[in-house]
This record gives structure tokens, C-alpha cells and sequence, in this order.
């Protein structure tokens, strides 16, 4: 750690940024008092005060991945059309918040002048939470922002109209740790091979017990190469969870070929009817292919594709899938069901159909 | 050059000689994702890189072509901190610095931002300022735990950087074994759905663990997250080992006229399709021919569902306060894991209120760091210990809202008097 | 083993008895080809066969525990009124088939006479499926037909009247293997502490590997007792299952007091409607009362009350449950839930609420 | 006298001396379980004692009297069989035998009855003479998994008793690690709802397996039952490591003109609220002011109930078969399994569908020998072992409906292709 020869500054441990200061006035004035909202057409919602208050909120897409050109940009436009205030939301859209109805039009067209197209509100497609990647992350087996524009260039339409059924949100993940989250549709990678050890590394980078430790299935395993201590794996139960690689470098889980992309679909964590659920594997070996990475946009549009056609209203993919039974999401979603699919993990047996509930 | 990760091809070296006279190096693979009409966080960098002509922003984009060359990734960790912290920086050095000097280090500032990600021009003008001075430029608005992210500054200025900002009101976020920066949903800001203040009660919160944020005292991360109402749109019940999730303990209040409204505009069909056969326990009903609606509020789960729909006519109930559940967190080793319910419902209007909360959050991490192995997230503490060992221990009341049913076996051991 | 001094006969290995012979002719003659059924009264049904055939069912209840002189008064009445044929059910009842109408009311009259109650078809009270108990098993901590005689005494009108939402299926166990199976309510023994080993007899009867392997959770450790290797548990972590009992009888899990009864809701093997389910404990630390087990009654009563009084048609006592929830079946069934009914087994996670869905 | 289990309370002596001239000695707890309106098993034994004077009956009502009072159990195993078998015969010898002397031996002989448990009373009273001069007298109809038992027979008496029975045409059922007798519900001898003719099938396999029913050379035990339709009758799906429950693949068969039947009699409501809205995927409809029904049998997972409301006017599809289900168990160890889907439709209509699942069987059962271990069903040893493992070696092609759900964690290792 190196500080500058001479600190004068004594660190204040503040915590999250104040709010006050942040906020619209008229968010202030109305602040926990809001009414309802309605929905005036893409990208565009008015929320309503019981004080009769109207504030109009325009939302628009980021690359999330920005300059401090592109956010000097919005706050230009925030000054110009926001009285100063944005905020940006849990899936990095920015939105502008004003009582003005007259400047809706001219904001819109300002902010897709700049690139920042407007829409996700409601029924459409979100835009992707995704993570890090190859640009910044030390255990990525893809690059996370590349997969999320390729897609999002091929939702665009979906995102800027409101034709399904709900919300449809969607993540990417460079490994599987999935720091995206779970989502109705979620790109992660997924490792097929076993670690392989550096061992020449190994020594002299990692704390054994620590990689030992922290392999779930104890596949890991004390040995000696080249007479010094070092680690192997047993491939027999290794369950390729890439666990080991976060805690020690060595255990090199990635490969251009054998890391590749796996599909999930159904995850939900809003309580909105159904409860939240976690997602599950549909498709799977799909390669990772930069810069379009064509194989993963064509199982998402097929999935999406096949939940549009078949939604009702106000039903998550969980919700529809439910409804339909998966034999048919497969089928409409022109994919196919592999037997590693059968969950095989702690819980693997409250997964079984233990009823004689059948399809044909 | 350092030994490469995986893969045996180690692509040619980079011709960084004719260049059209531009700053940065030719990245063919990456151009193909300016264009697209989705907005391209590699023409924003292009773009940024050409007008101030950052090295590292040049040595970064190289890298990051090499990457997509190759399909692999080449930073790798380290421990970069600023004075008296232990966390709040992700260190980077290049495992291939020979071939890119320029992206040797790419550290990254987490920083806090104000609950709801609400900003003035003033403060993030400010901020885009002090990062072009000292770092990269580049900026994430936002990570995935809801951290501002300042991407990119060499070691050497972290301090004079983390200084200027800290004076400017912004502090460090959590990494490692500490309690992590929170998200919350845009709560009381703007929704009518807000059943508490989930802004005010994050502030509160994190301002109270903000020594635990700087340094790695855990097992392992901890993180909270604020949702103002069942619909979670922080994603708090699988994304936080401690999740807030607003609800109400009285009947839904109800505006006939209004549910009357929506029936007029959409339909009496509609209003089964949409609203009373998609309630998930059947409270909801509507009787032919009339306007109106019933809720059984006993039956009620608290889904949402109903008021989505006509947010006009419905909203929750007046006795409004937050669910706790714990556990939640994604898939290293035990697979996703959604949090569980453990307090149906706690007021946290006053600041007593709060502070009650947070005693009892003293409480749990107490446990944890007695009960918790290294690397394990407080859920999986919880499950491996047992949910009743945790209850005793850290005084919740056992309650049927925690589970979805009973037990279906006879295997545990209740305590029993051995006198008998 | 010892046979007899001449054994002319060879054993014919000949597994379940042949069908043949076994059927009455009007069985025979529809087999396969019934077309539906109608319920006449409690415990009478008719089928009818495409031949246009009519076969009338009378059902009546046993002591299950019979004597062969019992058997024979059944045979009686099997030639009288049912052409030398009979039936028992799943659950032991005794069931007569015939074409005349006529022979209906006699037949009922006669088995009444014997003592023998008609009823149990349909939505009502079954007789209870239940275990040997004192009577003959080697490891039960109750008399399972004592406690189901209690109960069907008690519950006597509800197995000859039809007032339920649906089919009450109960069962009976005199340990927690539960031979009886799962039933919308069972009545199971629960012991409540660790086995106490009796070290004199265990190095004389038990295999000590065998018990110690037995154990699910590891929790019987080898050790040695005055100078015999003999065997502990460790009761930190015994979860009470009984299993080393089966194995090995010095790990003493009986005790008056200690064993007791736990009873048990929702269980459904049926695929009707929702899938079958695994039953859920609702009460337990019930002392085991022989003769009358009153405490036990007063449960059962109380929960079949709240079923009755609450159910929908066709609604089996779990989809009532899952109607009302949790919460409000235990308010009806005044019954008080407890925190050793949260699982904290194998797949605990699995029955968390993992939502804020949450009833007031 | 024996070391008692557990209680420390022996109890007094039996003073069996003045009895009014009964044979059989006072047994006063007992006595209070022989009114009730429920048939009493205590007055039938009662009475049949005192007729028969049989004194190994007076023992064992001594010695169940005893169990009252004290409650606890005094019996203990051995093992006893007949020539050529290792199971059968459940042992019973008292704990307490110089106490109660005539109780000292109860076996108790597994008989295998007819699939279905269908008698004449030629055989049953043949069967009824034969105990009553060998055994007890005491007979219970039928054991939870089927068998007709007889209950309490001396070791000496045991060959000769079996021999008669075996004469007529009986045999015995199974016990210890053994294949065990089969249960059948009714099926197609009265049902009209059977989609199989599953008492056929039941004699068939158990038949075939006669011999691994009376030697004991599994793992652990293995049940087989047989419903014939979905509403398991005979709780095969908790109670039979192999299940076979009846299915159809096509549609439901519906007579319209018994619908409108239906509805005249119960109403338009009723059938909404007792058909429609039951329906567990809403595959059925009906429009307001018709009388007529319509199914969406792709829809339709097969689950009986709008069949079983209305079942003049709808019945199972014309392409009929089985599924198999495997695994269930009851609690022991794992906690209650329920059997899981392994095999959605089987023909099993001849002789040659019988013995391709027979084949199947048998390799599955090798399967076992070689991964399951000591004392555990094959339900847990698929879970243990894998479903991936078990059904790549038994044959069995994985299918969409064997699961309820995807994975939801990426925690497997796929066949891959190391050379790359
Ligand atoms: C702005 C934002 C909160 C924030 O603080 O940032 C937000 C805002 C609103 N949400 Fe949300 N939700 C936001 C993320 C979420 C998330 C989390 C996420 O997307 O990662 C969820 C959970 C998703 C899930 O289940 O995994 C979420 C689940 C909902 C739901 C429940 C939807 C459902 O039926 O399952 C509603 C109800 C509705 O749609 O009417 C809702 C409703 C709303 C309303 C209508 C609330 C209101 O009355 O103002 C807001 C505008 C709706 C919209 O965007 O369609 N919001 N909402 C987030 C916008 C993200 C974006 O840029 O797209
Ligand atoms: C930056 C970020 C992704 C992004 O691009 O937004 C991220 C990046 C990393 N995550 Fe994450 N996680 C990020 C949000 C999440 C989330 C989502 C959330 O917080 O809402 C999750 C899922 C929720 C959870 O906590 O489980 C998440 C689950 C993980 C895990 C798995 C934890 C688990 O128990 O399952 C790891 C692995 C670990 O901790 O050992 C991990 C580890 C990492 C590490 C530190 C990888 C490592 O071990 O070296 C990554 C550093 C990358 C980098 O170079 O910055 N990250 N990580 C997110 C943090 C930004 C921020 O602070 O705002
Ligand atoms: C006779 C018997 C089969 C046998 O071979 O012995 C039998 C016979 C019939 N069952 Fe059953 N069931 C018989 C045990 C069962 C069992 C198992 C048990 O009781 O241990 C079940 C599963 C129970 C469970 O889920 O745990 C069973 C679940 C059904 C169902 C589904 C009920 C539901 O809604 O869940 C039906 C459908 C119906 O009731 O219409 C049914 C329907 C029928 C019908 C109507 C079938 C028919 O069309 O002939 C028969 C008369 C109904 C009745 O008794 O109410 N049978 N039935 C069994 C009578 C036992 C007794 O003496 O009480
Ligand atoms: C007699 C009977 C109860 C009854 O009164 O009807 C019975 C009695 C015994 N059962 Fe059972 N079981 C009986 C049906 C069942 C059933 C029901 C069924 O088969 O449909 C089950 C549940 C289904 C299953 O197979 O899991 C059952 C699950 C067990 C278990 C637990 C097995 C497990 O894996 O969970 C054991 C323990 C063991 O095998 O070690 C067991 C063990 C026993 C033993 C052998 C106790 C022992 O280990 O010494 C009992 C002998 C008692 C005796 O003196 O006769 N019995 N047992 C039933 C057999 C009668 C017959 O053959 O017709
Ligand atoms: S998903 Fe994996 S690779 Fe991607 S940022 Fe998170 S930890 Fe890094
Ligand atoms: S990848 Fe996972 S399972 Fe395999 S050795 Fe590493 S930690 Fe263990
Ligand atoms: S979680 Fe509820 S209160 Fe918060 S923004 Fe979403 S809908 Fe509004
Ligand atoms: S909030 Fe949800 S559960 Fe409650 S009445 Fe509305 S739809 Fe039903
Ligand atoms: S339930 Fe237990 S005690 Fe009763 S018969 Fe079965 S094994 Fe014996
Ligand atoms: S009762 Fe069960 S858990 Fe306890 S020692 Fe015996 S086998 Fe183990
Ligand atoms: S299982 Fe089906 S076929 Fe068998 S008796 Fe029951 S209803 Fe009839
Ligand atoms: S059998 Fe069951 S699933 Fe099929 S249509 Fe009838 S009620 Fe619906």
C-alpha cells in the first residue's frame, strides 16, 4: 500500500453516499406518498402523488460499461430536461424524473441521439444484467458484456415495444458463480473439464488446505510432483464447479473449448403470484464464440420466441412453463432434454417426478 | 512473458505500428461490437480512448482483443488497498503485462452510492472529474451489488484519489470477508408500492457496519439488500444474506370506483383472466354482473399480484412494515439458494425501530463467526448447523411463515427429560 | 429347523396363489370389461359391465386380527349371499359381490349381526391400516391394533356415513419405520430419546459393524466397556430414528414414557388431482395411554373435524391444507406448531419458505 | 427371567388361580377394548380361546396384557423356515417366556394369496382347517404388504403345517432381504377404471420370482405392487421399490350425452367447481350454457380425477399400458420416498410385453447386486449412485418426465472429450 508523502485528509468511513441532496423535489415533497402509476407507452411511466402531484419518468438502456464522457452526456440531459437529479436503476438504465409532460418527447429524442435507446418498462425485454468479463474479472471464461450486447442488439425491438407477456429479464455470467443472478432466461458459462494443476504455480501461489477445503465434493486431493507438495483432483467426482479456481489460481478451470455456455430459464425472484423459483438448465455445450457468440442468440430467441407466442398475460416464463409442462417448453423451444439434466446434486431427489403425472 | 492460462495458442504479437493516426491500436475482433443498435461499450471506450489518449485505456482494449482472440482472460489478483482499509479496491495485474504493458494494473474503486441510486449532476459531474484526473475514465454504473464502479487506476494513486472522493462525500464499498454494499429498490423515492423506508433504513444500516465494510473480519462476504414490497425489485431474496422485503399485516385497501374503472376499460373477462384466477390462493373474488371485488385477507399472501394490476384501485394495507429473510445467495458450491423467511414481520418506522433491527443483526454475526466456517455465506452456517440451533441461539420464535410445511420425518431429537 | 420325521410332499415353490378359481363367474365374465360404477348407499356400490351386467359390492369392516372362527361365520355368509366368493381390500375390509339387488339388505343385516359394520366407501372414514404392535412384533413401542380400535370406535359414524369432503385414510404404526404407510392422518410412535445400550447383551447378540453401519448419521462409535468391545452413541448427534433398534436389540430405543406419538397429516399416494405427498407432522410428545389412548383420540378428532367442517368436494385433507395453509390448519385443528416441526434432515432447505409469501 | 427392555417397572406376578371356570386368564386392560362398536380383535381371540383352549393363545393374550401394563414389548427374532427356504416364517420368541411359558414360541407363516386378494370358500376354509390344527388359530387378513399371515405357530409344528398348505396350493411370501410379496389393487376384476390387467401381471412376476422370494439374497428387501390406474389403490407409489401403475397415451374417452347426465343432476356450478377448477393443469373446459366438456389431453397429465367424478361418462384413453415408478419406501433411514417416474408407458398386454419388463427387471436387480450395499432399498441406492448412473447402465432412456424440474445448479461433469 503506498499513500501520497503528504495526507492531510483524515478518512471519513461514511458509508453509502447520503441521500439527501439526491433527490427531485418532487420526489421529496412526495416521498412515501405516491398513488399509482400508469404506463403512457414504452419507456415512459407518470407516477401520481395523493397530493395530485404528476411525475413523469423516462427510462433509457446504458452500456453499463461507460466513460465519465458518456455520464457527463446524462447529466447534461438531466440538467436540461431533469432539473438536475437522475438515478440509475437495478438493471443500470437511467432514468429522468420530471412534472413537465411537454419535455417527454424532446428527452427521448435527445437521449437516442446519444445512443441510449428508451424503453424496458413493463412488458418487454430489460436490459441484461450481466458481469464483468474478460475486461476486468481474474476467473472469466467469457466476456460477459460482449454476450449481453450481441444479445441485446438482437432484442432491441422487444425492449422498445410491449408484446410479451411480462417482464422478461435476462443475465449473463463469464463463470458459474453467476454473479448476474438468476433470471427468466440466464447465459452462463459452464465448465465441462476438470481442473487441470499448474503445479510448477501451485507451490508457490496457493495455500493448499485452502483449495482442499473449499472443493464441495472433497475431489481434491494432497500429492507430491517433482518431489514438492502440491494438489490433484479426482475426476471421478469432481463435479466441475470451478470453486477451487477462486480460491487458488492453479487449478485452471478455463478453456476456450471446454468452457462453454449453458442456458437456464425460469428464474423469478419477484413474489408476484407464483413464489420466486430458481432457474433451470435447458441447454447446454453451446460454444463460446466471440464476438457475436450466434449459437447463444439463437437459443434465447428461440426461447423467447416460443414464450411470446405462448404467454398469457402477466405470466412470468416461470408461470407459463408451469402451465404448459416442460415436456412442451422443450418442444416449443425446439430444444432437447439431456439426461444431464436430471439433477444430480444434494437435492437431486426433490427434483424426481414422484407421481405417475405424465404427459404424452 | 508469464506462463498463459490454459490454452496453448498464444496468438502473434501485436501490430501497434501504422494506424491511421489514431491513439489506439487496430481491435478488429472488438469492432464488430460497434455496431448494433444497442448502445456499444466498445465504441464508448473507443471513443473515450481517442480523446484523451489514456494509456491504460489503449493497453486495456489490446488485452481485451487478446482475450476475444483467444477465449481466455488475463488479470489476475492481488492486494491493493487505500490507508486503514481492508477492502474496497479489486487489484488487477496483467498475468501478460510483457505483451501489454500499458494494462499492468487495472485496479478497481468500489464506491457507495446513495441508497436507490439516486444522483444530482453536482455530485456525479464531481465524481467523473476526480476519476478522468487520476483513473482510467472508465466507470460501471452499476456493479451487480450495486457499487459505482471506478474501473481502472494504477496503485500508485489510489490514496490521492480515494482522498478526493471521500472529501467529496463518497466512501468505499465491501470486497472479501466483509459486509458488502447494499442495494435497494427505488422504494418511497418514487413507488406507490413502498410499504417501508427501505432508503432510509439502508442508509442507517450501512452507515452503522461501515467499519465492517472496510475490513475482512467475516467467514465470508455478508450481504443486505432493501426491497419497499413483495415484488423485490432488488432481487433482494436471492441476492442478499440478509434481504428486507416490505409487506403488511392488514387487508389490502380497496377503491371500488376504481377496480370499476379498469373493469369499464378492459373487461369483466379480464378482470378473471387477469386478477382473480391468477391470485396464487384464490382470496380474490368477483361476483358476475356486479363491479366490484372481495379479498379474503386472511387467505391473502401478500403477492402482489392483485395491486399490480390495478394500481389505482388497490394498494397495500395502512400497518406496514418489512419481512427478514436470510440466506439468499448464487451458486458456488451448494447451488442458488433463495433466502429463507424469518421474521413475517418487524415495524421499522422509528429509529428505534432500526437500531432493534440491527441489534439483532449484532446478534447473528455474533453466531456466525462462532458457528461459520471460512468461506461459508450465513445461509449455508444456518442449514449446516440446523435452523433450530440458529433460532434458539440468536432468539427468533419458530413460525409456520418460516416453511412451506412440516417436516415429513420423524428425525430429530427434541429435548427430553432424562430424569424419567 | 426341524421337519417331520416322513416328508413325502416336495415343495412346490409355486409364489402367490393362482387367480383361478378364485373369481365369482360374473366376474370373470366382465373382467376387463367394466364400464363405470355407482355408490348406492354406504358401503354398497354397483358396476356396471359393457354386457350390460350389474355386480353389486357390499363392503364391511374387520378386526384384521381375526381368528379362523371369524373367517369361516365370513364364509358362511360368502356362500349364502355371494356364490362361495369373496374379497379383502388394501385396507382389510371384506367385500361380497353379487348380481341380485335383493340379497343387499340381508346380507347387511346378517354382518351387522356378526358385528361386522358395512361402510367405508367413498368420502368417508376407512378402516385404519395398522401394524402388529405388542401382539407380535419384535421392536414396537404400542399395540397398533389397540390404538385403531380406539380410534374407529370413536370414529364409528363417520365410517358409515358419508360427510366427508373425501376419501379419510388413517394409519396406525407401532414404531417410526411405520409399516402402516402414510395416510391423510397417521398416528405413529415417536421415540424421543437416544437408545440406551444394554452392553451385558450386546456382545453376546449383536454384530457390532452392522449396528454401527446401520446408523444414518454416524452417530454409534465403537468403544469398550469393562474390558468388552462394546459400542456408544453419541447423542449430540442421534436423531432417535430407531434404526440400530432393528439391528441390534441391546440398543434399547423403548420406553414407556419416552416413546410416544407424533401424528402426521396430508400423506397421499393417489395421483387424483395433486400429486401424491408426503405427510407432515403437526403434533407430537403424545403420551402412549393404553387402553383408550385419549390423547390421541382427542387429536385426530380435532383435526378430522376442522377437514370436515372445512373441505371442499373431492378435496383430500392435503389440497384443504394447501388451500387454507399451514397457518389457518393449525388455528382450525387447534393444534400448536412447534420447532422441531421444521425439518432439519437430509432436504430441511427444500421445505423453507423461500418467498415472502407470508399469511396475517 | 430375562433382563426386561428399558422400564425398570416388572410388573407383579399373573395370578391365573379362581377364573369364574374360564379358561383363559383375566386380562382386565384388554377387556376394556372389547366393547366399542368397532369389531374387537380382543373379543375375537377371546372367544375363539375359550372355545379352542388353545394355550398358546391364553399365553400370548397373557403376555399382551402384560405389554399393557407395562408398555412395553417382549418379543424377540430367530430364525425359523421350512426345508429349501431362508425366509417366510417371522420368528417370535418371548423375552419373557418363564413368565408366560405358553407364549414362549408365535411364529407367524407369510402366506402368498391370490393378486387382489380374491377367495372362494372352499380355499379359504381349507386353509382355516389346516391352522387350526397346527397353529394358533389366529389369522390376520392380510399384512400391510399383503400377506395372508398366520400367527403363531410352534418350531416343531412348522414343516408339517407348511407341507399341507403348500398341498393346496399355497405358498410363502417373502421376509428379510428378499423379494417380497406383491400387493394388486382390484383391477380389472371389478374396476372399470384398470388399464392394465394387473393381476395377471402380479402372478406372472412374482411367480418368476418365486425363488428370490424365499431366499434371502438381496441387499436389502424389494416389494413390487401393481395399481391399475393412477388413483393407486394399492399404494404402490410409497409402499413398492417397483411400482407399475396403469396409464393411457391417448385421449380421454367422453361420452357428452353422460355429462350433460352429470350435470343435470348435480348442476353448471358443481361441474365448475367439482370437474373444471379441479383439474390440476386446467386441461379441461366448458362453455357456459353447453353441456358439454372438452379436454385438452396433451394437457392432461393422467391424473384420474375428472375421470373418478364422472365415470359413466369418461374413461381412461383405448391405448393403454403401465408406468413404471421406482423407489418408494417408507421412513427408515431416508425419511418417506416416493417411487419416481423411471418409465412413463409400458405395454404389458402379452405374454411377451410381461417378460421384457421381467428382462428389465433382472438387469436392474443385477445393478443392484453390484452398487447397492447392505441393507439399503434401490430407491436409495439411485439416489446414492445417480439416476444418470443407473439408468446408463440398466438401459433406461432419460426422459423429460422423470422430473418435475431441470437442474437448477450446474454441478456435473458431462462426458467430454479430453483430447481437446
Ligand atoms: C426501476 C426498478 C427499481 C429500481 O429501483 O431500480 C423497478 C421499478 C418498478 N417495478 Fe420492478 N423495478 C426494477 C426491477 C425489478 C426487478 C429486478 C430486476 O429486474 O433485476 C424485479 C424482479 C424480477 C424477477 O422476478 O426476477 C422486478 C419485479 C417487479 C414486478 C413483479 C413482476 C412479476 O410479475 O413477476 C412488478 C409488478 C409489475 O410489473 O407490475 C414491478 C413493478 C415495478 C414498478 C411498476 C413499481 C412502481 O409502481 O413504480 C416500477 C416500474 C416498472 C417497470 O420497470 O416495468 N417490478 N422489478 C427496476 C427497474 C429495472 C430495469 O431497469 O429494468
Ligand atoms: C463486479 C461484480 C460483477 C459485475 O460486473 O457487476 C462481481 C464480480 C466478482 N464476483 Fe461476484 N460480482 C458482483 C456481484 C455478485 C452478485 C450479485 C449481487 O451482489 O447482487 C452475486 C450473487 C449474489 C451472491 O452474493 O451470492 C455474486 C456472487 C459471487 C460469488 C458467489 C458467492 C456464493 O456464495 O455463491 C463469488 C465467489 C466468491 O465469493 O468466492 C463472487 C466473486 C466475484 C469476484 C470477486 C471473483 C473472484 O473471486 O475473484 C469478481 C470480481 C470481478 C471483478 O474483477 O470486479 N461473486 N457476485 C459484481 C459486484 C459489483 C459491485 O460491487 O457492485
Ligand atoms: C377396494 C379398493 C381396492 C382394493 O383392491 O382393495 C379400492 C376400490 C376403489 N377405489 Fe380406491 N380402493 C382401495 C384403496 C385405495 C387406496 C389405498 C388405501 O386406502 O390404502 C387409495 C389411495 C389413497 C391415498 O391417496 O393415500 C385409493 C384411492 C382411490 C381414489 C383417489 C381418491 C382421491 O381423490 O385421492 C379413487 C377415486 C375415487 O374416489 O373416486 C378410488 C376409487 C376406487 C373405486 C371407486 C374404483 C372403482 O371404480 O371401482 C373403488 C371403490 C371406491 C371406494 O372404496 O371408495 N380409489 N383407493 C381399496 C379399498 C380400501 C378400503 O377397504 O377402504
Ligand atoms: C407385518 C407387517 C405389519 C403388519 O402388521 O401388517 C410388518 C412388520 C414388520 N416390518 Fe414392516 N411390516 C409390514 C409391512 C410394511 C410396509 C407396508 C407395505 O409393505 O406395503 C412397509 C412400508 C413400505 C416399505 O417397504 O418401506 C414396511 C416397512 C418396514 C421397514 C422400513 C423399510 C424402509 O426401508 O423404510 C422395516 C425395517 C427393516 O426392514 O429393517 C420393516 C420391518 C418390519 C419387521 C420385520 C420388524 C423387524 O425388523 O423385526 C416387522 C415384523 C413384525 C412382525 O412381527 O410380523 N418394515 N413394512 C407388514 C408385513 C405384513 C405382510 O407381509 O403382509
Ligand atoms: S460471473 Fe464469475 S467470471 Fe464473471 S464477474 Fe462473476 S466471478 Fe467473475
Ligand atoms: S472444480 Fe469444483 S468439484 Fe472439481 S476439484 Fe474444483 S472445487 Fe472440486
Ligand atoms: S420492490 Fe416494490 S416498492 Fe420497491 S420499486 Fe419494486 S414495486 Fe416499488
Ligand atoms: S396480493 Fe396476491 S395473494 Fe393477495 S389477494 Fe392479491 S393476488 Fe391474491
Ligand atoms: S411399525 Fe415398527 S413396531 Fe410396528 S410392526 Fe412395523 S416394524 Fe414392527
Ligand atoms: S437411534 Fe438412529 S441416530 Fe440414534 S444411534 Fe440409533 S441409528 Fe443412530
Ligand atoms: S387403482 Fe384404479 S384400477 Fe385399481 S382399483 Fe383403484 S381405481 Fe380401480
Ligand atoms: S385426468 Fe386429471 S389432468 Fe386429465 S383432464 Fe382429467 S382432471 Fe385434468
Amino acid at each position: 500500500m503506498n499513500a501520497p508523502s503528504e495526507r492531510t485528509w483524515k478518512t471519513v468511513e461514511s458509508g453509502p453516499h447520503t441521500l439527501e441532496g439526491a433527490l427531485h423535489p418532487v420526489v421529496v415533497k412526495n416521498y412515501g406518498k405516491w398513488k399509482y402509476h400508469k404506463l403512457i407507452k414504452p419507456g415512459v411511466m407518470v407516477h401520481y402523488g395523493h397530493s395530485g402531484d404528476a411525475l413523469y419518468t423516462v427510462r433509457a438502456g446504458t452500456p453499463r460499461q461507460n466513460t465519465v464522457d458518456l455520464i457527463r452526456q446524462i447529466c447534461d440531459l438531466a440538467d436540461q430536461y431533469a432539473d438536475g437529479f437522475m438515478r440509475f436503476t437495478i438493471r443500470n438504465s437511467v432514468e429522468f424524473m420530471f412534472s413537465e409532460e411537454s419535455r417527454i418527447d424532446p428527452l427521448i429524442n435527445d437521449l437516442e441521439e446519444i445512443g441510449l435507446p428508451v424503453g424496458g418498462i413493463a412488458n418487454c425485454v430489460a436490459p441484461i444484467a450481466h458481469t464483468q468479463g474478460w475486461l476486468h474479472c481474474d476467473i472469466p471464461a467469457t466476456d460477459a458484456s460482449g454476450v449481453a450486447k450481441g444479445i441485446m442488439d438482437n432484442l432491441y425491438a422487444e425492449f422498445k415495444t410491449l408484446e410479451m407477456p411480462n417482464k422478461v429479464r435476462l443475465s449473463t455470467s463469464c463463470c458459474s458463480i453467476n454473479c448476474g443472478g438468476q433470471a427468466d432466461v440466464a447465459i452462463i458459462v459452464k465448465h465441462t473439464r476438470p481442473p487441470r494443476i499448474d503445479h510448477a504455480k501451485l507451490s508457490t501461489l496457493c495455500e493448499l488446505p485452502k483449495a482442499v477445503a473449499r472443493c464441495p465434493v472433497a475431489a481434491i486431493r494432497p500429492t507430491i510432483v517433482n518431489n514438492k507438495r502440491s494438489l490433484m483432483v479426482d475426476e471421478e467426482k469432481c463435479i466441475v464447479c470451478g470453486a477451487c479456481f477462486g480460491a487458488c489460481p492453479s487449478m485452471e478451470i478455463n478453456h476456450p473449448e471446454h468452457s462453454q455456455f449453458a442456458i437456464w430459464v425460469g428464474g423469478k425472484n419477484s413474489n408476484a403470484r407464483s413464489k420466486p423459483q430458481s432457474m433451470s438448465l435447458v441447454a447446454e455445450g453451446i460454444p463460446n464464440n466471440p464476438p457475436h457468440w450466434p449459437e447463444v442468440n439463437d437459443v434465447v430467441g428461440r426461447i423467447l420466441k416460443a414464450y411470446k407466442a405462448g404467454g398469457k398475460p402477466w405470466e412470468r416464463m416461470n408461470e407459463w412453463i408451469d402451465r404448459i409442462g416442460w415436456k412442451r417448453f422443450f418442444e416449443e423451444s425446439e430444444l432437447t432434454f439431456e439426461i444431464d439434466m436430471i439433477d444430480s446434486y444434494r437435492h437431486a431427489r426433490t427434483t424426481f417426478n414422484q407421481s405417475a403425472h405424465v404427459r404424452f | 512473458m508469464e506462463d498463459l492460462k490454459g490454452t496453448g495458442n498464444s496468438g502473434e504479437e501485436q501490430e501497434s505500428e501504422d494506424n491511421n493516426g489514431k491513439y489506439l491500436n487496430p481491435t478488429p475482433i472488438l469492432d464488430e461490437l460497434v455496431d448494433g443498435k444497442w448502445p456499444s461499450f466498445i465504441k464508448g471506450f473507443k471513443d473515450f480512448g481517442e480523446r484523451t489518449e489514456k494509456p491504460m485505456v489503449r493497453g486495456v482494449l489490446d488485452q481485451l482483443e487478446y482475450s476475444y482472440k483467444t477465449k481466455m482472460g488475463y488479470w489476475k489478483g492481488g492486494l491493493v488497498t487505500v490507508k486503514g482499509y481492508g477492502a474496497g479496491i479489486i487489484t488487477r495485474f496483467s498475468m501478460i503485462k510483457d505483451k501489454f504493458p500499458e494494462a499492468k494494473e487495472f485496479h478497481t474503486f468500489r464506491v457507495q452510492p446513495a441508497p436507490g441510486l439516486h444522483y444530482n449532476t453536482k455530485m456525479l459531474r464531481e465524481v467523473c472529474d476526480i476519476w478522468e484526473k487520476h483513473g482510467s475514465g472508465l466507470i460501471t454504473m452499476h456493479g451487480q451489488t450495486g457499487n459505482l464502479q471506478l474501473q481502472g487506476i494504477e496503485q500508485d494513486k489510489t490514496q490521492e484519489c480515494f482522498d478526493e472522493l471521500n472529501q467529496a462525500g463518497w466512501d468505499l464499498g465491501g470486497a472479501g470477508a466483509t459486509v458488502r454494499t447494499a442495494a435497494s429498490c427505488v422504494g418511497p423515492a418514487r413507488c406507490e408500492q413502498a410499504c417501508f423506508d427501505n432508503l432510509k433504513v439502508h442508509e442507517k444500516v450501512l452507515k452503522y457496519y461501515a467499519g465492517m465494510t472496510h475490513r475482512p473480519e467475516f467467514n465470508y462476504k455478508l450481504k443486505f439488500k432493501f426491497s419497499a414490497c413483495p415484488n423485490d425489485c432488488a432481487n433482494a431474496i436471492m441476492r442478499a444474506d440478509v434481504a428486507l422485503i416490505g409487506t403488511w399485516r392488514d387487508s389490502i385497501q380497496i377503491e371500488q370506483e376504481y377496480v370499476k374503472e379498469w373493469m369499464d376499460e378492459y373487461g369483466e373477462d379480464a378482470l378473471f383472466d387477469q386478477v382473480v384466477n391468477m391470485c396464487p390462493t384464490k382470496a380474490i373474488s368477483h361476483k358476475i354482473g356486479t363491479s366490484t371485488i372481495e379479498i379474503d385477507n386472511k387467505n391473502c399472501v401478500r403477492c402482489m399480484h392483485c395491486i399490480n394490476v390495478i394500481p389505482k384501485a388497490l394498494s397495500p394495507g395502512k400497518e406496514r412494515g418489512a419481512s427478514l429473510l436470510m440466506g439468499g445467495k448464487n451458486t458456488l458450491k451448494v447451488g442458488v439458494n433463495l433466502g429463507s423467511m424469518m421474521i413475517p414481520f418487524m415495524k421499522l418506522d422509528t429509529d428505534e425501530e432500526v437500531e432493534e433491527f440491527i441489534e439483532l443483526m449484532d446478534e447473528i454475526f455474533d453466531w456466525w463467526d462462532e458457528n461459520g466456517l471460512d468461506h461459508e455465506r450465513v445461509g449455508e452456517t444456518i442449514e449446516r448447523v440446523g435452523m433450530k440451533q440458529f433460532l434458539e441461539a440468536v432468539g427468533i420464535e419458530a413460525n409456520i411463515d418460516m416453511i412451506v410445511r412440516p417436516r415429513d420425518n420423524p428425525y430429530y431429537k427434541k429435548h427430553y427429560d432424562s430424569a424419567v
